[in-house]
């Protein structure tokens, strides 16, 4: 199979502006969260690119990948458990009520 | 002909088809990434993520990375989206739809995203990007046994930080979002 | 693989004492768990320290993933050092709900293992690992007081905003793999200067995506903003943990990457980082100034000494990174003891604002004291160890012909010599607030600040002897007769 | 013995350190004490420096007592003390008034631990300001003043103590700041590669015109600041008023000659091409101070402020004998430090005597004192003659030196600036006239006179004055041929 | 000079016990005064520019201190004040002039001043005109005359001895001392003159105007003082000193008298007094011979200083000589008429419970003294006495001796004094006694114009009083209104001028930086709001950074 790397790289970036957009505006926390995902998502594309490119022995790429699916786990399992915490204490987890702390 | 020197002669029938594929499958993710970002209902929303990772799970079968694809699908699809999709329901705010989608600064950031993806896929398609050895013929696929292999021994370090990682915020993360029972 | 374990021994010491806290059955008294924390954290101290002296540097263990060397046990030390303050400072800490649980020392612990991994991390693999588990570790620390809706807050913006930035380190290391084929440090080195001919921008934006993130961690301005709000809603001594372990491994990792891995004649990188010390010191001190929440003054106060680090960075020369070692050494004693009182002083009444220190040297003159001389270190008055680092800051600014730079930082001493003073001003000129509670005693606190000041003046009136040690512990081997 | 004999200089400026210290451990109750281990402190000091002034040789060449110690090594600072002709009059003057005010620290009320401490904190400073032959040293002692000035006027000044203190504090870190980096291009381009400051000067700066120039800016500042020089000096009015009393003697009566001292000690030696090109420059500032110090002076209301502008006036007359670069004009810049130093320091000592008594610094609240307070009338009209020039007295002689100096050098200047002399009599008179003369008002009828510790306070500062109004020499022997050395140095004329 | 200070110092000293007696700050006074005798001392015994000033500015200060020694009285104090001011512009072209001689000539002593006069080359007029002004401030030349008039507000004895005999004739004294720098430059000298013959002219014609004793006596010193500068001017130091000398003697005992007479009736107003030659008749008697001394007429000393002026003043032309007779006719006139107002007469408007009485003995008798000087010291300077005096000063005798001027100078002088004593008498001393009729009856001189009384009247009043009181009142008017008033609004002016830079310090230095300080923390504030607490801001910023640090990337590159 043949796929371009340019062409993937476009889709990545397109990941990349996509997930940036949405974590500029998303009003719900979560959404905020789920945003990042696709930014991470994008970054793993690019690895594993890569990693078909050069061809490593070690599989650099893909470990990188693996190292960032375990890493997203964790941060979506903080990410939620804080956004419960807040969402206990103020029953909102709207990005632009989250405000207390300013100045 | 893996690689984009750009007149490759040899396109086959199969190629096309399966660069039509790959095609339709980058498109699909992007429009799952944009479902996932512009869904008023944060469920529809969740759904659109899934897409989106899903397509990024084929993107990596079409990069012969097979174990990631399984991976992506296992943990990704299969936790991180439902531990969302919980925090969604948890959280009991699905849907808002008095409020609006964005908040204000939408505009300009959409002019941002617009300028960073615009500006990121001008840079990677201009960009000469190198290759190891353009005249070899293009290296395998990493193995399975291989990419294990590296984990337990290259990688050691880094993957068992992982480990401690996700330990480390599993036991953080109940700390924090378990109800205070007992003053302890 | 022994050997390679027994090289990272007291990373394994610290893990499992982090772990053994995990499992630990429920402890009662706090200061026994502090205590356990304290000794992994000195046994660990012990092992680098024997380290130290049982050189050769420096050493390549895990497949050159990670590098033993001077630089990185000076940084590992301070690490220890600073874990070990914070960790007297939880135990003085006033919340029981949040120094009685053992987690939090656990997490303190398992962090540490994440630092001292990270600063001598050869790979960019490891840097990201590393850093995550800083991050995510931090994030959580950060939340710890969970029955206040700003520690959640100032958590969840931390966290917003942190994992944003690292998808961007993430997306920065992606491309230089791409670009290099390589993450290991050295390798990319060697690389990267055909790359940067041949796909300049690529590498360019690959660079400035890893400078991005790492900039986040140091809190350079535009990418401080979490700290304010992360600083203010944590509880004080995660506040103190947070300007320091994120920033020392942040800070050895801007040095490893930008000044050893790559080159500064590659790009443009000193410039940008000229840019933001500038930007950095300017908009601390300046939000700082408007501030009546000592904490938040601190986070702000701790941006600034952030950006003044940042031009020994920025001129890449040995002089200047000795004199950012040197600082680091000299921020962690003066923001410790800045943070252990706010702590002693929030103990009192829970208040951290300026109003708070109000006479507090009629009450506590020694307290007040020992809080004077951080403060009045931080402003960089001499002889205390503050000064000495401002000093070499300059010197390395001019050495390196860049005045300019130098001037700025100079004037924005002045303007930071204002609001530390604000806080000196309350605690000797204003009238004590009647009625105002009496601060608990708390030895752990005592020790602490007492370290602190004697510290501070001993790296001040000796400073011969710690400029030798960060000008040792140069990731390079020093130009013969170029320093200073 | 023999080894304090050896290390003289390092126990006078340590000396009040160390009873400091000591004075933080003596109970709060036992006040006493704690005044008597002041005075104490002091005193010693004042007798060991007047040792030094009695076996000090002019002529001989170099410091003397110099002490050198290696003390951080890799940028080979050193601690290095020294005596020269130029410092050892502002030393004397400062172990002087810091023992007369010392003694004259009765009248402050409260926490007086911390005062003293932080009082002999600051005597240390300002003695090693002047000792330091290392400019690293320096300028940590010269910071070292700072700390200490500003808790002294923070806590114990008057209303607006607080502003007062920190733009005090501001201002000269400011300066300070500048003449850091001044330092540090010293340092670093010199081929001397150190910080000592003859050694410095002896092997001189490679650095082009302009950066030379830049790196007297950074001093200039520092040290305008200090003076202060016209538009630096709005934090002294602040500052001397806000001040208690025995610390608005050390801040005029020190702390200003800290500036003239580093002109004389640090810029001009080592940068003098720039400092013959800033003469012009120099002379133009003096002339502002002299006449706008004067004028300013002329339309206050208030007693201290008067004095504190008055101070402005009279270190104009500093910074033209600076600008004269001869002997006679340096002469008179080095003699006026120490005149100002007694004189102005005796008039706040008689404003904060005042004060202590009535309450009010208003200059119309008063009137008609000299009939009700005979003793500290004369005492008042001694040291406001004095400071307006009346020859006879120390103030005339630094004056008309300076002016003297400056006339071949910027024969206009001069003559505008002898205007200032007419304005400064102008202001002192009716100073005078309106504390002392006229009808003497009701509330004042019980007002008791000077008492004896005030006037033993101020009597040795008369004695001093009327000395070196009538016998200068004994102060000039002292200074000329440090000075003469520097005018080598400088190109300048020796002769003059 | 020395002896004069000495001399008339000590009677004046044991007037003062007598005039002091009584005071609460006696023993003050006496210190003051002693002081002043140091300084004056020092001033007339120095050799040296330098230390010359030195007591000059000492003199000042006591002169200061004794002004306003009664300082309840806020004139005092102020006069005291306006003294030293005055006096202190005039020191400030001392000291330039100092300053000149010192650079140009190298030393300040004050032997050789023709060598330094010359070493000062085109300096020298320059010096010897800054020394001037010096003197000029000191001596209470036009225009720096103001502060003597008001200076009578001290204590009499002060008023006698530094205002009238000492300290005032030290600038005098000064420019005596350093002629030899005037000598070459004969438009130094002419300005000497000039500003001499302008003050002496200008106050004797306000002398005659004034009611208030010590006023009339202290115009009459400046008046005086101008006419030893005009002395001067002619290039003579022994003219001007030997009048200075002969006046300090007459114009002491004056102001003592007159001390006795206010001692005795408690005002100064010579218009309600009168007739007093009764009750105080040794005062009378001694003020009236100093008149008579200072009015010029033969033998008494006066006449003999004056002469030598006036036939000095021959030689530098007609117009200074008219000038110097029209002085000392003046002088004659209004002194009469001092005396005449006083004594003469009946007591007709003294208060009624006032009953004068003479002096202790403590003051009659340095009056006496001083009368006999003020008779006798005139003769060391005379051919009758071998030019003594010269010899003594050992300056330019030769020349003196030899350059007799025609004997009319001497006539005329003689002539001028008589007449205006004459009319003064005239015009006071029985004008007012006599009824119109028999003024013409005992004026037979006059009888042409008897017939003419009316007309007579009319001229002296209209020709010669009216235009002189005018004159004089303008001159007064000027002098309190412009000059002073021009000396009061310069001190005004400062005033405001000081209010006005200390708003500037306040506003514009002080100013400056706190809007710096203040801009400072404008931005400071201004950050804060942009810490908004919205995490995406946050976020914004941070994207819109990065943006921005790759556009200055490819600016740099």
């Amino acid at each position: 199979m043949i796929v371009p790397l340019p062409q993937l790289l476009a889709v990545s970036a397109g990941l990349f502006a996509i997930g940036l957009f949405g974590a500029l505006t998303r009003k719900n926390a979560i959404g905020i969260l789920m945003s990042i995902e696709l930014i991470l998502n994008s970054a793993n594309l690019n690895l594993v690119a890569f990693n078909r490119i050069w061809g490593e022995p070690s599989g650099l790429g893909q470990v990188m990948a693996l190292f960032v699916i375990g890493t997203a786990a964790g941060g979506a399992v903080v990410g939620l458990a804080l956004i419960l915490t807040i969402f206990r204490h103020r029953q909102t987890i709207s990005a632009d009520e989250i405000k207390l702390l300013k100045g | 002909m893996f690689a984009m020197s750009p007149g490759n002669p040899s396109i086959g029938p199969l190629d096309l088809a399966a660069r039509a594929a790959f095609y339709g499958v980058a498109c699909a993710t992007l429009i799952g990434a944009a479902i996932t970002v512009t869904a008023r209902n944060l469920f529809r929303a969740a759904l659109g993520l899934a897409l989106a990772l899903f397509g990024v799970a084929v993107l990596y079968l079409f990069l012969e990375a097979e174990f990631l694809a399984v991976s992506q699908l296992l943990i990704y699809v299969g936790a991180i989206l439902t531990l969302i999709i919980f925090g969604v329901m948890l959280t009991a705010q699905i849907a808002s739809p008095t409020q609006p989608r964005f908040n204000r600064q939408a505009g300009i950031s959409l002019a941002l995203a617009l300028a960073v993806g615009l500006g990121l896929g001008w840079i990677f398609l201009t960009s000469g990007w190198p290759s190891p050895s353009p005249k070899e013929p293009p290296p395998a696929p990493v193995p399975l046994s291989a990419l294990g292999r590296s984990l337990i021994s290259i990688y050691l370090l880094p993957f068992e930080l992982l480990s401690i990682l996700l330990l480390g915020t599993l036991v953080g993360a109940i700390v924090i979002a378990r109800k205070e029972k007992d003053p302890e | 693989m022994s050997g390679d374990l027994a090289g990272i021994l007291p990373e394994i010491v610290v893990a499992g004492g982090g772990l053994l806290l995990l499992v630990l059955p429920r402890v009662r008294a706090p200061r026994l768990l502090g205590l356990i924390t304290l000794a992994f954290l000195a046994a660990a101290f012990d092992l680098k320290l024997l380290a130290w002296s049982a050189r050769p540097f420096p050493q390549s263990l895990f497949y050159g993933l990670l590098k033993e060397d001077g630089f990185s046990l000076f940084f590992q030390l301070l690490i220890l050092v600073s874990i070990g303050f914070v960790t007297l400072s939880i135990m003085g800490y006033g919340r029981q709900e949040v120094k009685a649980r053992r987690e939090l020392y656990a997490l303190l612990l398992l962090t540490t293992v994440g630092l001292m991994l990270v600063v001598g991390a050869q790979h960019l693999a490891l840097v990201y690992v590393g850093l995550e588990t800083i991050s995510l570790f931090s994030y959580l620390l950060t939340g710890f007081l969970k029955r206040e809706s700003l520690s959640a807050e100032g958590a969840l913006k931390y966290f917003l905003f942190g994992s944003l930035a690292s998808g961007v380190l993430l997306y920065g290391i992606s491309l230089l793999y791409g670009l290099t084929g390589t993450m290991d440090l050295p390798g990319l080195a060697d690389r990267l200067t055909p790359v940067m001919a041949q796909a300049h921008w690529a590498a360019s934006i690959s660079l400035l995506f890893l400078l991005v993130g790492l900039s986040f961690k140091v809190a350079l301005v535009p990418f401080h903003m979490w700290a304010p709000d992360a600083y203010e809603g944590a509880p004080t001594p995660v506040a103190a943990f947070l300007s320091l372990g994120p920033k020392l491994a942040g800070f050895a990792l801007l040095v490893r990457v930008f000044l050893v891995g790559i080159s500064p004649q590659l790009g443009l990188w000193p410039d940008l980082l000229v840019l933001l010390s500038i930007l950095t010191m300017t908009v601390g001190n300046l939000a700082a100034l408007a501030q009546t929440n000592v904490k938040r003054l601190l986070a702000y106060s701790s941006i600034a000494q952030a950006g003044t680090m940042a031009i020994g960075l920025a001129v890449a020369t040995p002089m200047g990174l000795t004199a950012t070692l040197y600082y680091l050494l000299a921020y962690l004693l003066m923001n410790v003891g800045a943070f252990v009182g706010v702590i002693a002083v929030g103990n009192a009444g829970g208040r951290e604002d300026l109003g708070a220190f109000s006479g507090l040297s009629r009450k506590e003159p020694l307290l007040a004291a020992m809080i004077a001389v951080s403060f009045l270190s931080l402003a960089g008055i001499p002889p205390m160890a503050g000064f000495f680092a401002k000093l070499w800051i300059f010197g390395a600014a001019l050495k390196a012909n860049a005045v300019g730079l130098a001037v700025v930082a100079a004037v924005n001493s002045v303007v930071a010599l204002f609001y530390y003073m604000k806080v000196v001003k309350a605690m000797y000129l204003d009238p004590p607030t009647a009625g105002a509670p009496a601060i608990p005693r708390s030895r752990s606190l005592g020790l602490a600040l007492g370290l602190c000041t004697v510290g501070l003046f001993a790296v001040g009136l000796w400073p011969g002897i710690w400029l030798t040690l960060s000008a040792n512990a140069l990731p390079f081997p020093l130009p013969a007769g170029r320093f200073p | 013995m023999a080894f304090l004999a050896r290390h003289l200089l390092s126990l006078i400026v340590f000396l009040p350190l160390a009873a400091g210290l000591a004075i933080l451990f003596i109970p709060k109750e036992r006040d006493r004490w704690i005044q008597a281990a002041a005075n104490g402190a002091t005193l010693l000091v004042l007798i060991l420096t007047g040792w030094l002034a009695l076996h000090f040789q002019p002529q001989a060449p170099g410091f003397q007592w110099e002490e050198a110690v290696p003390w951080i090594g890799p940028i080979h600072a050193w601690y290095h003390l020294g005596l020269d002709g130029i410092s050892l009059p502002l030393v004397f003057l400062t172990a002087l008034l810091s023992f007369l005010a010392a003694v004259a620290s009765t009248t402050i009320p409260e926490r007086r631990k911390e005062f003293f401490f932080l009082y002999l904190l600051l005597e240390s400073g300002m003695l090693g300001t002047f000792l330091a032959l290392d400019l690293f040293l320096f300028y940590i002692f010269w910071e070292v003043v700072l700390v200490p000035m500003y808790f002294l006027i923070g806590i114990w000044g008057g209303p607006r103590r607080e502003y007062a203190a920190i733009k005090f504090f501001l201002y000269t870190l400011a300066g300070s700041v500048f003449m850091l980096l001044s330092i540090l291009t010293c340092y670093l381009r010199s081929p001397a590669h150190s910080f000592s400051i003859p050694e410095l000067i002896g092997k001189g700066l490679q650095l082009g015109p302009a950066a030379q120039w830049w790196v007297f800016l950074g001093f200039f500042l520092a040290f305008a600041i200090k003076v202060p020089i016209f538009p630096f000096h709005t934090w002294l009015p602040d500052a001397h008023v806000e001040a208690p009393a025995p610390i608005s003697v050390l801040l005029a009566g020190v702390l200003l000659k800290m500036g003239g001292y580093g002109f004389l000690r640090i810029s001009f030696p080592l940068l003098p091409h720039v400092a013959i090109g800033f003469s012009l420059i120099m002379g133009i500032l003096g002339l502002i101070n002299i006449v706008y110090g004067a004028l300013v002076a002329m339309a206050q209301s208030d007693f201290k402020k008067l004095v504190a502008y008055s101070s402005v006036s009279h270190m104009g007359f500093v910074l033209l004998g600076l600008s004269a670069l001869n002997l006679t004009g340096f002469n008179g810049a080095a003699l006026e430090m120490f005149n100002h130093g007694m004189i102005t320091g005796g008039m706040f000592l008689l404003v904060g005597i005042l004060y202590d008594r009535t309450h009010t610094r208003e200059l119309d609240a008063f009137g008609g004192l000299g009939a009700k307070i005979p003793v500290y009338g004369g005492l008042l009209s001694f040291f406001a003659l004095a400071s307006l020039g009346l020859p006879g007295l120390s103030g005339f002689v630094s004056e008309f030196l300076a002016l003297l100096g400056c006339f071949p050098t910027h024969p206009a200047i001069t003559i505008a600036s002898a205007s200032g002399l007419v304005v400064g009599a102008a202001y002192f008179l009716l100073m005078l006239q309106r504390i002392l003369l006229g009808p003497l008002k009701p509330q004042w009828s019980g007002l008791p006179d000077a008492g004896r510790r005030e006037i033993f306070t101020l009597v040795p500062l008369m004695i001093f004055i009327l000395w070196i109004g009538l016998y200068p020499r004994c102060i000039l022997a002292l200074q000329t041929p440090a000075l003469t050395n520097l005018l080598f140095r400088l190109g300048g004329n020796i002769g003059w | 000079m020395c002896l004069v200070v000495t001399v008339v110092g000590w009677l004046i000293m044991l007037y003062s016990i007598g005039y002091m007696g009584g005071d609460p700050r006696f023993s003050r006074f006496f210190a003051y005064l002693s002081l002043f005798f140091f300084a004056m001392l020092t001033l007339v015994l120095a050799g040296d520019l330098l230390l010359l000033y030195i007591g000059w500015e000492g003199v000042g200060l006591c002169s200061y201190l004794l002004i306003s020694f009664w300082f309840e009285k806020p004139a005092a104090a102020n006069a005291g004040k306006k003294a030293f001011l005055t006096t202190r512009v005039g020191d400030l072209g001392l000291l330039a002039g100092i300053l000149l001689i010192a650079k140009r000539a190298g030393d300040l002593s004050l032997t050789n001043l023709a060598a330094k006069g010359a070493a000062l080359g085109g300096w020298a007029p320059a010096a010897a005109l800054l020394i001037f002004w010096g003197a000029a401030g000191k001596s209470a030349q036009f225009p720096l005359h103001v502060w003597l008039p008001d200076a009578m507000e001290g204590p009499t004895p002060v008023s006698a001895l530094i205002h009238a005999a000492t300290m005032v004739a030290a600038g005098v004294y000064l420019v005596a001392r350093t002629l030899p720098l005037f000598l070459p430059n004969p438009n130094a000298l002419l300005a000497v003159a000039t500003i001499g013959g302008i003050t002496s002219f200008f106050a004797a014609t306000i002398a005659c105007t004034q009611t208030d004793l010590k006023r009339i006596l202290a115009y009459s010193t400046i008046s005086q003082l101008g006419f030893m500068m005009m002395g001067l001017g002619a290039g003579s130091a022994f003219a001007g000193i030997f009048h200075l000398v002969t006046h300090a003697w007459f114009k002491a005992l004056l102001f003592l008298g007159a001390g006795s007479v206010i001692h005795a009736v408690h005002h100064q107003d010579v218009t309600r007094m009168g007739g007093l030659w009764r009750s105080m008749p040794v005062t009378a008697l001694t003020f009236t011979v100093a008149a008579i001394a200072m009015a010029g007429i033969p033998p008494l000393s006066g006449f003999w200083s004056k002469e030598e002026i006036l036939r000095r003043l021959a030689g530098s032309g007609p117009p200074f000589l008219i000038l110097g007779l029209s002085i000392a006719f003046l002088t004659a006139f209004y002194i009469t008429r001092a005396v005449v107002l006083t004594f003469a007469g009946k007591p007709h408007v003294i208060p009624a419970n006032a009953h004068p009485h003479e002096s202790p003995l403590v003051m009659t008798i340095p009056l006496i003294l001083l009368m006999l000087g003020a008779i006798g010291i005139g003769f060391i300077g005379t051919e009758f006495a071998g030019h003594r005096f010269q010899h003594f000063l050992g300056i330019e005798t030769g020349a003196a001796h030899q350059e007799h001027g025609p004997a009319w100078i001497q006539l005329a002088a003689i002539g001028v004094a008589v007449g205006g004593i004459a009319l003064a008498i005239l015009r006071y001393g029985l004008g007012r006694q006599l009824a119109p009729a028999r003024v013409r009856g005992s004026l037979s001189w006059a009888y042409r114009i008897v017939s003419n009384k009316y007309y007579i009247d009319e001229l002296y009043d209209r020709l010669i009083i009216r235009p002189v009181l005018a004159l004089a009142r303008s001159a007064f008017s000027f002098d309190a209104g412009v000059i002073d008033g021009a000396v009061n609004e310069t001190g005004n002016a400062g005033l405001a001028l000081s209010r006005v830079k200390g708003w500037i310090d306040q506003r514009i230095v002080d100013g400056a930086v706190n809007a710096a300080a203040a801009a400072v923390g404008r931005t400071g504030a201004a950050l804060r709001l942009i810490q908004t607490g919205l995490v995406q801001n946050y976020l914004l910023i941070a994207a819109a950074g990065t943006l921005t640090l790759f556009a200055v990337l490819r600016w740099l590159s």
